[in-house]
């Protein structure tokens, strides 16, 4: 029964409402990582830590700190400035402790900070995750759809880049190149993944 | 003037061109022409099964995608070759995958999107990524999903469904109804609540359904459904067409198929289902699954290139297929698996590159050698 | 050295403290007027789904099946067949169950018969065009007739300015299984036929979020049955 | 032992044209035309002056360095000119000689001489004196294959009798004409190597030629084994790699040549004239070349002097039955498209071939619709498709990382395309921009 | 004549979305109706024009390597006022633009302009900046809005348009706005191209 409940937020962050495809967040990693496979799997990576990571400590800050104190109309500050500090934090610890992870991810992840999918996470968990009375559950919940919404958007970044590979060596109207026709992409990309709209286990 | 004549047709003779000096013989036109005339007995029998208005949408549809065709390739200043059989085969599977009910307009404005946005955008033919007949139906789906999902022709006269339901088990004509209004896909998706609500008893519906009669039914295609995908029969004439003309291989039709058959039996052999086998038939005939298989996933544009890559591609339509009729939104999920996996074809293809000749006899050298 | 840390900090300090205030301020002003929308808001969704009722009592909370569930209680006044007045208990709860994207959340009002007295939709996010008419005004009133005579031209408001999805809810029988019909366009002549197979017209094309609402109010019925069972043991009558 | 290479095609034969047609031999034409450079390596240097008068057989141009060959008259006359002229490995400075005075070599039947008492380094030198190169196609000096370097063990010699392009049948009728001479080279040629091992593969569809080659093969003899094995008949079952491969289930190494698999391939006309030289201390004068195709008047097998220009050919066969469309040396898949009757035959030419009619030539292509035939078809598991998309675009440095210095040019890709993309041709040009860059 | 140049040339020369590429997110996500994309307009560019105010009068006194920090914080104040208000005075608005009001936060072009524009230039310049770039990223936002409404929804503001019209509802999904965007875009380069050619 739980366990459908975390199938459940990953199935729907990766496939139903991926955050790329359906609502329409992270657009500019998404656009300008895209062309090429090797960095597109990078980023998607680094994505994927730093949405989790941020799920994870947004919601303690929320339960234990915003909430008691009264100040949620602080959470837009609150959560912007700790995933800023956050993705220092990691691309220091990375850059200190694994060159070569540091060599892999370290380019992407100052991109992440203005990514407002990061961000979106940690506010769409408000309304799932954090209202949960349970704190455990919802610290998991928190934290699945971060990792799914993660998952998802690498899904849609790596899917694209074998696209734009493909794409390079294809007759496209000269004015359509680059960002347009990644757009029309991404729209059919979008009206096919609503096969796994209404999906329910 | 005649001199120059005469000069010309001396320099003629002997013409330098690359070798090999000798083709085969095919050519796009004819491959695409032969495909149109492949899904032609099934289109015929929609005339027949469906009447007037199918005929009409197949007409209008395929004809509005040559004139979209030529318009933008006169737009974009390309060459014009819009009469090569590919268009009209877009046309004509797009309208094979909509309601026999859909209004006319709908295949014009889904034969445009699929011209015009899907397959000239993109470069034209070969270029495009997703399968342009498809991409308009979803867009097609998500823009009037009343007429898309409604207006199902309703199981014929003579079908043993209805005469089954009318002297068999006894349903009440409201339920009859529910029942023979829907395609062989959502009967199996809706009528078990449909039964159980009227305290039917659920195995009357299995009865009636894994019946051989309606199997048959089946396979011969006089059942509910879109346009083109009822008749198993002329459509496996028509693929048998294409593959001893070797324009489709077996690759992808028999993993996609193979893979929806296997899952459906193994699911419902777990569930414990007394039937499983026939419950995987009653899956591999019904909904858009042969038409799919033969004649849209074997898309070359839109399909991997490599043996290896199309058996991948086919596993992935079949197992999406399944997942999808099984816990999705729809009934019938092979337009969307096929487009799904579309999207995934350059990844596909990008590791299932054949081995080149040599290169592991290379790399055991170098080995060797060090 | 000194200068170089201690300058930024007094800065940024004053910055973040400038910022602080003139939220806290904001907020000073704003938290009342949120309030009062909010309740305004839940105080006209209550009127929407127990018209005639007076609630009596804050809203109360239970936990049923491990999650909050939250109603409230209304009385009316009714006159019955002898002419006797009498009064009506009526109840009112909040009801959610996933909708074709993300949880349909509707809150609902029952009489103590179970007969559904309103119910409007309190968040939703359907597809526009299909499973977000479950909130749809219909209105015939179009672009033209305002260009064409001014605000407001004729008055739609009673007779076609009406929510015709929720509207339907009203008087159905929940005791009884709610049905639905399906591709039948709504129009409000049908209400009679529908009530009498205490039944629904489905939103065309959005089944799934048609019998989402219907399985919200079974599941808001069962609960509030075993929400007040566990507050006041022998409450007689009750829905179901 | 049955292991296959992947792809190839199966084009129509067209051999029965001449394939029962017996060898003529073509009459001495008025002059020939020799260039100096017919094989792999550096051009033969002039050994003859303008005016001098020179015998058949008489070295007119003497072997430049290590991989070079002799060339010689290849009848007796006088020098006419020195000039460059049209072959199939572009302008070449050419020998022209006009016939004038006896022939002696050809006409007189010489005592052979036993090759079993020459020493391996006799063998080479008889090889390499008497000018033989590659027939098969390749046209590399024979005596320098036969002497490979020491650190690569060889340990059998292929004998390449496929013949698998459609309307060539020189090499089967070759085989069932001379099965014995054909063995006997085989021998020489084993012995000049060293090995023990020969195999023989034929195409299924030449089922006189094995018969025959069995027949003369007779019983083993001592350690030496000669072999005799039916192919598959399918294109390009000829080309060395996927002939070792068929034969012995072993694959040349990516980039590497027949002798890093321990083989060394040889075509059944080389070792013919290889016989012929270290028997007789005869140079390379004359070869068997097809003419066949729908245009020519009286196809046949014939015997033609090196040097012989098409033109003269054509006349000696009756001429046209009507213009042909393309006049090609070599096979259709792999030969050289001609624009003009006065290119010479060469130590190369298996065949002249005269098309008419629309055929294959100068269709317009149009874009990869990604049917996946050529990748179906290439013998070398390459993707010629994505090759001719990144060479048609410029885009060379995608080409680089598709393998392209792998395409053997068999052409099987361009003959299959549906969209008549010329795909080995964008192949060649993406290994010629690719050599040019780096 | 500068000043004016400000203030226009978000509309065309510098149009966030169309030329420069920013802010797409906000762009496709609100643009379902024109109602949205007007109070989404209204919205962004109150907190641009404001932090580009603040930004810029304090510009001389910000030390360089704790810009950033700075600017987001001031950003996000901006953000949070309009959060509140509009949940206080139209809950509506406040509910169909969900998460995109936080968001405004990571809009790019907000943070580009503080960081290209106001930190460089002075207060009133920078204001006008901020009014000209609100324009020009609500003009985008309103046309791609008034198409998407028209062709998905058969309304504009909300009313219906041609009655008993089926309109296409992929069009107010998100496929409607990729497609939408897309063919602005190629609209904008082939007329950029053309007058760069001339
Ligand atoms: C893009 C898209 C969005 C959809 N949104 C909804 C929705 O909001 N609510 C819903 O019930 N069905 C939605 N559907 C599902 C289909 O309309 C489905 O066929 C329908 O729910 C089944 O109901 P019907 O029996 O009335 O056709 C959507 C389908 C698509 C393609
Ligand atoms: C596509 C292709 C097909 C070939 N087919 C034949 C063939 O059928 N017979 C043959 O003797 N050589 C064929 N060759 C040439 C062989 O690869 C090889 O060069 C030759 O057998 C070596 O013998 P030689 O040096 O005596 O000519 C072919 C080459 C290529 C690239
Ligand atoms: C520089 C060079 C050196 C070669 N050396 C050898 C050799 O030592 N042994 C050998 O068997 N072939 C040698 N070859 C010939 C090739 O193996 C092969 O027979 C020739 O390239 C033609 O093959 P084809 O007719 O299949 O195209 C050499 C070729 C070249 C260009
Ligand atoms: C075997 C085969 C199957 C095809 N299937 C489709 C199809 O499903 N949908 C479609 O739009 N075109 C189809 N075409 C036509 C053509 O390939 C298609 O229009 C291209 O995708 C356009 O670039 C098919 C062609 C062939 C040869
Ligand atoms: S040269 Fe041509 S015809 Fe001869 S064997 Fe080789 S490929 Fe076959
Ligand atoms: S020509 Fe090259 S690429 Fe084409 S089939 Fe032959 S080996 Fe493969
Ligand atoms: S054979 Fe031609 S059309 Fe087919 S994949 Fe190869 S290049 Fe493309
Ligand atoms: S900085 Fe923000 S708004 Fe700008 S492109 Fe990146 S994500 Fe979009
Ligand atoms: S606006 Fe969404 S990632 Fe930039």
């Amino acid at each position: 029964m739980e366990i459908k409940v975390f199938v459940t937020i990953l199935l729907s962050t990766i496939f139903i409402n991926n955050y790329v495809l359906a609502r329409i967040l992270g657009l500019c990693p998404f656009l300008g990582v895209s062309r090429k496979l090797g960095s597109a799997v990078g980023m998607g990576l680094a994505v994927i830590f730093v949405m989790t990571l941020t799920s994870f400590i947004t919601y303690p800050i929320y339960k234990y700190v915003l909430v008691p104190y009264r100040v949620t109309y602080l959470t837009t500050i609150v959560f912007i400035l700790v995933i800023a500090a956050l993705v220092q934090l990691v691309e220091m610890v990375i850059e200190k402790t694994s060159p070569a992870l540091y060599q892999a991810l370290g380019i992407f992840l100052p991109l992440i900070t203005t990514n407002c999918a990061v961000l979106g996470v940690a506010v769409l968990n408000l309304s799932s995750g954090f209202a949960e009375p349970n704190v455990s559950m919802g610290l998991l919940k928190s934290v699945t759809q971060g990792f799914g919404g993660g998952a998802g958007f690498t899904l849609a970044l790596v899917i694209m880049a074998g696209i734009r590979e493909r794409l390079e060596l294809a007759d496209i109207p000269e004015n359509l190149k680059g960002v347009p026709i990644t757009f029309i992409t991404a729209g059919l990309l979008a009206l096919a993944f609503y096969g796994f709209s209404g999906m329910k286990i | 003037m005649a001199e120059k004549e005469k000069t010309e047709s001396k320099q003629k003779l002997p013409v330098m061109t690359g070798a090999p000096h000798i083709r085969s013989g095919e050519s796009v036109p004819k491959v695409m022409w032969s495909v149109v005339a492949a899904l032609m007995p099934a289109a015929a029998f929609a005339a027949y099964h469906f009447g007037m208005p199918a005929l009409k949408l197949m007409a209008v549809s395929a004809a509005a995608a040559v004139a979209a065709e030529a318009a933008i390739q006169l737009l974009l200043r390309k060459r014009v070759t819009a009469l090569d059989g590919s268009a009209v085969i877009t046309g004509l599977l797009l309208a094979m995958n909509i309601p026999p009910g859909a209004p006319l307009w709908m295949a014009g404005v889904g034969s445009v999107f699929a011209m015009v946005i899907v397959k000239h955008l993109f470069g034209g033919l070969g270029f495009n990524i997703f399968n342009p007949a498809l991409a308009a139906r979803a867009f097609l789906l998500a823009s009037w999903p009343v007429h898309m999902t409604t207006t199902w022709h309703r199981f014929g006269e003579h079908n043993v469904l209805v005469q089954n339901a009318q002297n068999g088990p006894g349903f009440s004509p409201a339920v009859f109804d529910a029942l023979t209004g829907a395609t062989p896909l959502t009967l199996m998706k809706e009528g078990p609540k449909i039964l159980s609500d009227n305290h039917i008893a659920l195995s009357k519906l299995y009865d009636l359904v894994l019946s051989p009669d309606m199997l048959r039914s089946l396979f011969i295609g006089t059942v509910g459904g879109s346009i083109g995908e009822t008749s198993a029969l002329l459509l496996l004439i028509g693929a048998l067409f294409l593959m001893i003309r070797k324009i489709i291989t077996w690759h992808i039709p028999v993993s996609f198929i193979g893979t929806v058959a296997l899952a459906a039996a193994g699911y419902h052999y777990l569930a414990g289902f007394p039937a499983p086998h026939l419950m995987a038939l009653y899956q591999v005939l019904s909904g858009g699954l042969i038409l799919g298989a033969f004649f849209m996933a074997t898309d070359m544009v839109t399909s991997p290139v490599s043996m290896k890559g199309m058996l991948i591609f086919g596993a992935g339509c079949g197992l999406l297929t399944f997942v999808i009729r099984q816990w999705g939104g729809y009934p019938e999920g092979v337009s969307y698996a096929i487009l799904i996996m579309n999207a995934f074809v350059p990844l596909i293809d990008r590791y299932t590159r054949p081995r080149v000749f040599g290169v592991r006899e290379r790399k055991k050298l170098a080995g060797a050698a060090k | 050295m000194m200068k170089d840390i201690i300058k930024p900090t007094v800065i940024l300090t004053a910055i973040a403290l400038i910022c602080v205030f003139l939220l806290s301020h904001v907020e000073k002003l704003t938290v009342p007027v949120i309030a009062k929308r909010a309740k305004e808001s839940r105080e006209q969704a209550l009127a929407l789904v127990l018209p005639g009722f007076t609630v009596t009592g804050d809203e109360k909370r239970a936990r049923v099946d491990g999650s909050d569930f939250t109603w409230w209680e209304g009385e009316k006044k009714v006159e019955d067949a002898i002419m006797k007045e009498k009064t009506v208990k009526g109840f009112a709860f909040l009801t959610k169950s996933p909708g074709y994207s993300g949880d349909i959340e509707t809150m609902v009002g029952v009489d103590e018969n179970g007969k559904v007295t309103g119910l409007t939709v309190i968040s939703q996010t359907e597809t526009p065009g299909l499973g977000a008419r479950c909130v749809e005004v219909a209105s015939r009133e179009t672009l033209w007739d305002r260009f064409r005579g001014g605000i407001p031209v004729r008055d739609f408001a009673d007779e076609a300015r009406i929510p015709w999805f929720q509207n339907q809810f009203e008087g159905l029988d929940t005791k009884k299984k709610i049905g639905f019909m399906r591709r039948g366009v709504w129009n409000p002549n049908m209400r009679e036929s529908l009530l009498e197979k205490n039944a629904i017209s489905a939103i065309t094309g959005a089944t799934i979020t048609s019998t989402a609402v219907i399985a919200g109010i079974e599941a808001g019925v069962a609960r509030l049955a075993k929400a007040r069972a566990t507050q006041a043991p022998a409450a007689p009558g009750g829905a179901r | 032992m049955f292991s296959r290479f992947g792809g190839g095609i199966h084009p129509p034969g067209h051999k029965n044209i001449t394939e029962d047609l017996e060898f003529i031999n073509l009459p001495i034409p008025h002059a020939c035309y020799i260039p100096l450079q017919q094989h792999v390596g550096a051009p033969a240097q002039l050994a003859v002056a303008v005016g001098d008068m020179v015998s058949e057989g008489q070295l007119i141009g003497r072997a430049d360095g290590f991989i070079s060959a002799n060339v010689h008259s290849s009848i007796p006359g006088r020098v006419a000119g020195i000039a460059p002229v049209p072959t199939v490995y572009g302008p070449q400075q050419s020998v022209i000689i006009e016939a004038e005075g006896a022939f002696s070599a050809s006409a007189m039947p010489q005592e052979a001489d036993d090759w079993s008492a020459l020493s391996r380094g006799e063998i080479l030198e008889r090889i390499r004196e008497a000018g033989v190169v590659g027939l098969g196609g390749a046209a590399f000096p024979t005596a320098v294959k036969l002497s490979p370097p020491p650190e690569k063990k060889i340990d059998t010699l292929v004998v390449n009798g496929a013949e698998c392009e459609p309307y060539l049948t020189v090499d089967d009728m070759l085989m069932r004409t001379f099965p014995s001479d054909i063995i006997e080279g085989t021998r020489i040629a084993m012995k000049a190597l060293g090995v023990t091992a020969a195999v023989i593969g034929v195409e299924g569809n030449k089922k006189e030629a094995i018969a025959a080659l069995k027949k003369s093969l007779g019983p083993a003899s001592g350690r030496e084994t000669i072999r005799v094995k039916k192919l598959a008949t399918k294109y390009p079952q000829g080309a060395e790699k996927q002939m070792i491969c068929s034969l012995l289930g072993r694959r040349v190494p990516s980039g590497g040549l027949p002798m890093d698999a321990g083989v060394i391939v040889q075509n059944v006309g080389t070792l013919f004239a290889l016989r012929k030289a270290v028997l007789y201390n005869k140079p390379l004068l004359a070869r068997y070349v097809t003419v066949s195709g729908n245009a020519i008047r009286k196809p046949g097998n014939y015997k033609v002097r090196i040097g012989t220009r098409i033109a003269d050919i054509v006349e000696e066969c009756g001429g046209f039955t009507e213009e042909p469309s393309r006049v090609v040396m070599g096979g259709p898949l792999c030969g050289v498209s001609v624009h003009s009757l006065d290119f010479p035959v060469v130590k190369g030419t298996s065949g002249i071939l005269f098309l008419a009619g629309k055929g294959a030539a100068a269709r317009d292509y149009s874009p990869c619709i990604r049917c996946g035939k050529c990748v179906a078809v290439c013998p070398m598991g390459l993707l010629p498709n994505e090759l001719g998309n990144a060479a048609e675009k410029d885009r060379f440095d995608l080409a680089a990382e598709l393998n392209p210095y792998d395409c053997i040019m068999c052409g099987s890709c361009s003959y299959v395309c549906p969209a008549q993309r010329p795909l080995s041709h964008f192949i060649k040009l993406a290994q010629h921009k690719l050599k040019a860059l780096s | 004549m500068r000043h004016w140049k400000e203030l226009v040339k978000g509309i065309w020369s510098r149009n966030p979305q169309l030329v420069l590429g920013l802010a797409f997110c906000p762009t496709l996500a609100v643009s379902t109706s024109v109602s949205n994309a007007l109070w989404m307009t209204l919205a962004a560019t109150f907190v641009l024009v404001c932090s580009n105010l603040l930004i810029s009068s304090i510009r001389k006194i910000v030390p360089g390597h704790l810009r950033i920090p700075l600017f987001i914080t001031i950003i996000a104040s901006f953000v949070t006022v309009v959060d509140l208000l509009l949940n206080a005075y139209q809950p509506e608005v406040y509910r169909s633009l969900g998460i995109f009001i936080p968001l405004i936060v990571v809009n790019c072009i907000i943070l580009g302009r503080a960081e290209e524009f106001a930190q460089k230039n002075g207060v009133f310049v920078s204001v006008l900046d901020g009014i000209g770039m609100g324009i020009g990223f609500g003009l985008t936002l309103t046309v791609l809005a008034a198409v998407r409404e028209v062709l998905g929804a058969n309304s504009l503001f909300g009313y219906t348009l041609i009655p008993g019209m089926e309109p296409a509802t992929a069009m107010v999904m998100a496929p409607g706005a990729f497609f939408t965007l897309a063919l602005m875009l190629w609209a904008m380069n082939a007329v950029n191209s053309r007058s760069k050619r001339k």
